[in-house]
């Protein structure tokens, strides 16, 4: 069975594995055991709540039960922007026209912003090449926002992630060698790494304060502004299905867009309910394609767990689970647990009667 | 023979083809067109006469005259408050310091700011001259002449002074500062803005120019060479107005990227060198060659004679000289020596 | 009965009317005939395209078919900053940070945008005062969603609406007083007049091109940046729950906020289904409450017509309508219509099969 | 008997004394913690031994010295380069024109820029004075005396000199520009920022100033009022450094919106005035009262006295004199006229 559990002192060989697999590209998460090891003491002090509710960093594990191995790992950074500042480029439109001479141009700019400050960041998002497959990537970040939702108070209103931009084969960032570098004579590779370490802040205090008109730089940087390494893609598009949208934020370095959405507007949110648990010594069939899957989540803050079972476990007043997913999920009958589709255009209604829609 | 006197609507055609022969290789701040020169001229005429109202500011041209062939060689111009009672444009050149303390690192860059922080200023400009002239004393005949009735009229003017120098342009008559800056934000190409700049109020300059500084890092590299640099031709203009006082300051044109050079008005050479004495008819052999002013207003005048002086502020000078300046003996002048 | 249907030469007096009656504060719809007839002609263009499509104005009346008088108005402007320059402050955050002092100082900041330039606005909506019960006010509002997504393809992915700021009875704008007085000598009213016959952006040319910091300016002021007035607050609500988000850009005069929202984002769009229409002459309590109805529009652009049913009409692939409802709508038998419920929590759902969210 | 010399380590505890006596109703720009006081004294022994790394510009203190009483009175700074080689931030002062073609509108826009164009300049700081001694001339040599030992270091120093003037504090300590201003970013009180600025790398000013321009008309009236004012209490230090030739021009301080005085070295009174001339020992009796400054570096003293110029470049001093200056007969001096 795969579980969503908080990620724990265990996991770090696991978590070194998957880092060293994924080679560059992954700022959140380098191959550094001292840097890994502080992100699972971080992790650890927020769910305990040892730590200032705004320096929560919230990383989940997806452990695969049988193998008593971690194969994945997303997160949830309560605020940013707090300890460092927090820098983006928002693109924004700068209008010139001239009545006289019929003249009207609107220029695309760049402008540095500390917009997301103070606001809570999904990321980290990292799979094992073994598991891609079966919805466990969307289990994996989906089971995000039921906590989101379920423990708004210590995250803010509107969420966000900031998402990969283009870069070549070889590292290299065509808005990093037009911008970046004209003011930060360092390769895009190394401003990356140094990004990863927790360096960013620095190097954007190099970075240019004023607008930035695009016209100004060359069609090739021109063209990514906005715009996800293609790696990333898919996880953009699930996001997008989920509400998120691009509303002009990109990264300094690469231009990777930052996509935000509500709270109460995410898909996962909108459209989970709860149930009462029943538990059933029935056999029943788990393996069920991910269509007709719904996740489920236990609610717990301090050990929050999410697996997924098929939508026919869903009744109107309860859900039924097997014994053995009630105890992965630290749940007994009688326990409210949330349930929320899996896959987009999964099994729905889930809302039973008309009017309930929480 | 030559003398300098202000522009008369007679002027207009010898005006064209002055504007037409240098085209767009020597663009000077002079109207290209018949109508905005004619209107130019209307402009100088009332302002000379002192009809300009309290919104307008004077705008001065004057003109070289061949006296032998009776036909205007040349133009040159004052603006007595620079923009005319508008903002008057241009870039200032500045750096900023960027540092990263825990980084270790300091950079210097280089930035336009958008300034019109010389407005009011007086300037001179609309500058052209028959290209056989150049370097010839007919030539500071017509750059300084100027200068000599702003001597004579120093209450007209500013404190500080203004001269645009064109900036560089290729032989196929492009302009890489425009093409990598302006053109973006005008949204046309650089004779088009030239024409309007020449015809028009100057309000779609701040309509249209970008309202942020500009990183000089992110112009293309044809730009940044041309950033403050004059184009070869404006040599001899350089030269001249350089031994006058004017020196390259922080301010760069806004169109071709040309430096804006400034001094103190009482500080120019002229302004100083110069004195004020009476005419005395008298037969002179040798003396000085200097720049001899007279007249106020419309009825100025400025020509290049042989002097020479003698004690109490007295100026001697033949006959010819007396009648070039169309003015009798006993006459108030202004000289400056060559 | 009530219908929705695109502005009319006669609906002038009507117009006029109501504008009169609303009285100052409704700057898009000023009590001037002129500029009424002058929009009335332009919403005429935009129905028959005899406009190019950047330059719609979309104007839509509430006629009671009774009276056979317009009793309210709404609208959607195509896009707006392209003949005019269009200004907006967004609310932003400056941080500034000195780790040596261990001081973190994060200062809300006014920045000038153009950045809703070429974005569609949703504006206009009026309401005779007769008429505000019944959900009438959601069909004015919510039938532009409805003519928004089914013609997607004449305007911009994103929608926004400028919700009024607050003013005192006096008419005194607190942000006004504190920040656009500064600069332009003239009374708040006069600006909102200005605003209203098509001078806004000639007084934005005065207003201050550089970064408000609103520490700068008096609590009085700053504290109205972002909040509707209490006459719009009922508006504001309404767009929210249709997924309207703030998002930080606020008018440059009073400080009232500007709602965003994706097109696919929002409730009605989400949330409607398209149905045939099938004529049905046994007798309909048409008179159901607000609670229970449900929107059907005709889908025609030139002739665009929205009503409301009873939810019972609904059967899973068919509408049931009354005659008189049909010919209100101008649709016959076998016709395809759009539904969507009138109601936040309304009739739902009318989605009937898994997996059909369209 | 007064007389000017470096600093040295022995006198922290006047020091201390001078920096309390004052307290925040004159604050100048010397440190008020006797750590700091201290560390500021070391560089300034190091500066004048020449000892200072290239990183690290000069930073020289001079005391104002009771020769009777053993006991410093004064002192006053010069920093060879403003922010040291960091960038040295003010403010400076510019009006925008914002206008309406449509509306025929058009208005003048004060507004505060951040700046750090008056970087590497010559500084002169950190003054203070017993307040018994303003208006004397003990106060003139203290203040001048630095002018002459830039006059015997010429090419230690800048082109143009820097002053910062302090600004308006009101009776109960509050400083208006401060609070209306500096206050939101920085977070702290003005003498907290005070005592940072004397103590820390300037950095912090660089991370928490307002990164953009500031309105003029959205500060408060009291702090537009006091733009560009100078204290009271300043009145005598200003008015000296206005005989010098320093100026009020386009830039104020970030904290207190005290006013920036400029000059150009070359044109200050002292600077142009004075004269390097050889002592001779000789009974005079009247000649003129004078600034006499001798020796180099470390070993540099200044005077009052009164001596009589005789012909070749020698100047006649009585042995008291020679004494005080701590030289001999046939030493170099610098005269200046008082």
């Amino acid at each position: 069975m795969l579980v969503i559990r908080p990620l724990q002192e265990r996991d770090l060989d696991d978590l070194m594995t998957m880092a060293e697999a994924a080679g560059k590209g992954l700022t959140t998460l380098p191959a550094d055991r001292e840097l890994l090891q502080r992100k699972i003491d971080m992790a650890q002090a927020s769910f305990n709540q040892r730590c200032e509710p705004e320096a929560g960093l919230f990383l989940f594990a997806l452990e695969d039960t049988e193998l008593n191995q971690c194969v994945g790992i997303s997160g949830i950074q309560a605020r940013v922007g707090l300890d460092e500042v927090f820098y983006n480029y928002r693109l924004s439109t700068t209008v010139n026209a001239s009545r006289e001479l019929g003249v009207h141009v609107q220029t695309p700019t760049l402008h540095l912003t500390n917009d997301m400050t103070d606001t809570t960041e999904i990321c980290s998002l990292l799979l094992s090449g073994s598991h891609r497959q079966g919805g466990n990537g969307l289990l994996l970040s989906r089971c995000r926002f039921m906590f989101l939702d379920d423990f708004r108070r210590h995250f803010s209103e509107k969420v966000f992630a900031e998402m990969r931009g283009v870069s070549d084969a070889q590292g290299q960032s065509p808005l990093w060698d037009a911008l970046g570098s004209r003011f930060f004579d360092i390769e895009f590779s190394e401003a990356d790494y140094l990004t990863g370490i927790g360096s960013k802040s620095f190097i954007a205090e190099l970075m240019p304060k004023y607008p930035i008109y695009l016209p100004l730089l060359p069609e090739s940087a021109r063209e990514v502004i906005g715009q996800v390494h293609d790696n990333t893609a898919p996880a953009l598009r699930m996001l997008q299905a989920e509400g998120f949208n691009f509303n002009g934020l990109v990264d300094i370095f690469d231009g990777g867009p930052v996509v935000e959405a509500f709270i109460h507007n995410i898909r996962t949110v909108r459209e989970s309910v709860n149930r009462h648990v029943l538990i059933r010594h029935k056999p029943l069939e788990l393996d069920v394609p991910a269509e007709e899957r719904v996740m489920v989540s236990n609610r717990s803050f301090r050990d929050f767990r999410v697996t997924t079972v098929p939508a026919t476990c869903i009744s109107p007043d309860t859900v039924s689970l097997p014994p053995e997913v009630a105890e992965v999920l630290e749940v007994e009958s009688g326990d409210l647990v949330r349930l929320a589709p899996l896959k987009d255009g999964g099994p729905l209604p889930i809302h039973t009667a008309p009017g309930q829609s929480r | 023979m030559w003398r300098v006197r202000p522009v008369q609507q007679g002027d207009l055609k010898d005006l064209i083809k002055l504007a037409g022969d240098h085209g767009s290789q020597v663009s000077s701040t002079l109207p290209k067109t018949e109508e905005a020169l004619a209107a130019r001229i209307d402009e100088s005429v009332a302002s000379f006469a002192g009809q300009r109202s309290p919104d307008h500011y004077p705008r001065f041209l004057f003109v070289l005259e061949d006296l032998g062939r009776g036909q205007v060689q040349g133009v040159a111009g004052i603006d007595a408050r620079a923009g005319n009672g508008q903002p008057f444009y241009n870039y200032r050149m500045d750096a900023l310091i960027h540092a990263s303390h825990e980084l270790g690192v300091s950079r210097r860059v280089d930035v336009l700011y958008p300034s019109h922080a010389l407005t009011d200023r007086t300037l001179l400009g609309a500058f052209a001259i028959a290209p056989k002239l150049r370097g010839t004393e007919a030539f500071e005949l017509l750059s300084r002449a100027r200068l000599l009735f702003i001597a004579r009229h120093r209450e007209w003017f500013s404190e500080r002074m203004v001269v645009e120098i064109q900036g560089i342009q290729t032989e196929d008559g492009k302009v890489p500062f425009w093409d990598s800056l302006g053109r973006h934000f005008f949204n046309m190409d650089f004779d088009t803005a030239d024409r309007y700049s020449g015809m028009l109020s100057k309000t779609f300059i701040a309509e249209l120019m970008p309202p942020n500084p500009i990183y000089v890092t992110l112009l293309s590299p044809q730009a940044q060479e041309a950033l403050a640099q004059p184009h070869p031709m404006t040599k001899a203009v350089m030269a001249l107005l350089q031994q006058e006082g004017f020196h390259a300051g922080h301010y760069v044109d806004i169109f071709d990227g040309g430096p804006v050079l400034e001094a103190r008005t009482d500080t120019l050479k002229t302004l100083v060198t110069s004195d004020r004495k009476r005419l005395r008819l008298a037969e002179t052999d040798g003396g000085e060659r200097c720049l001899l002013a007279a007249s106020e207003g419309g009825d100025f005048r400025c020509i290049l004679a042989t002097v020479s002086e003698s004690l109490n502020d007295v100026l001697r000078a033949p006959p010819e000289v007396v009648q070039e300046l169309q003015c009798e003996s006993g006459c108030d002048v202004t000289v400056a020596p060559l």
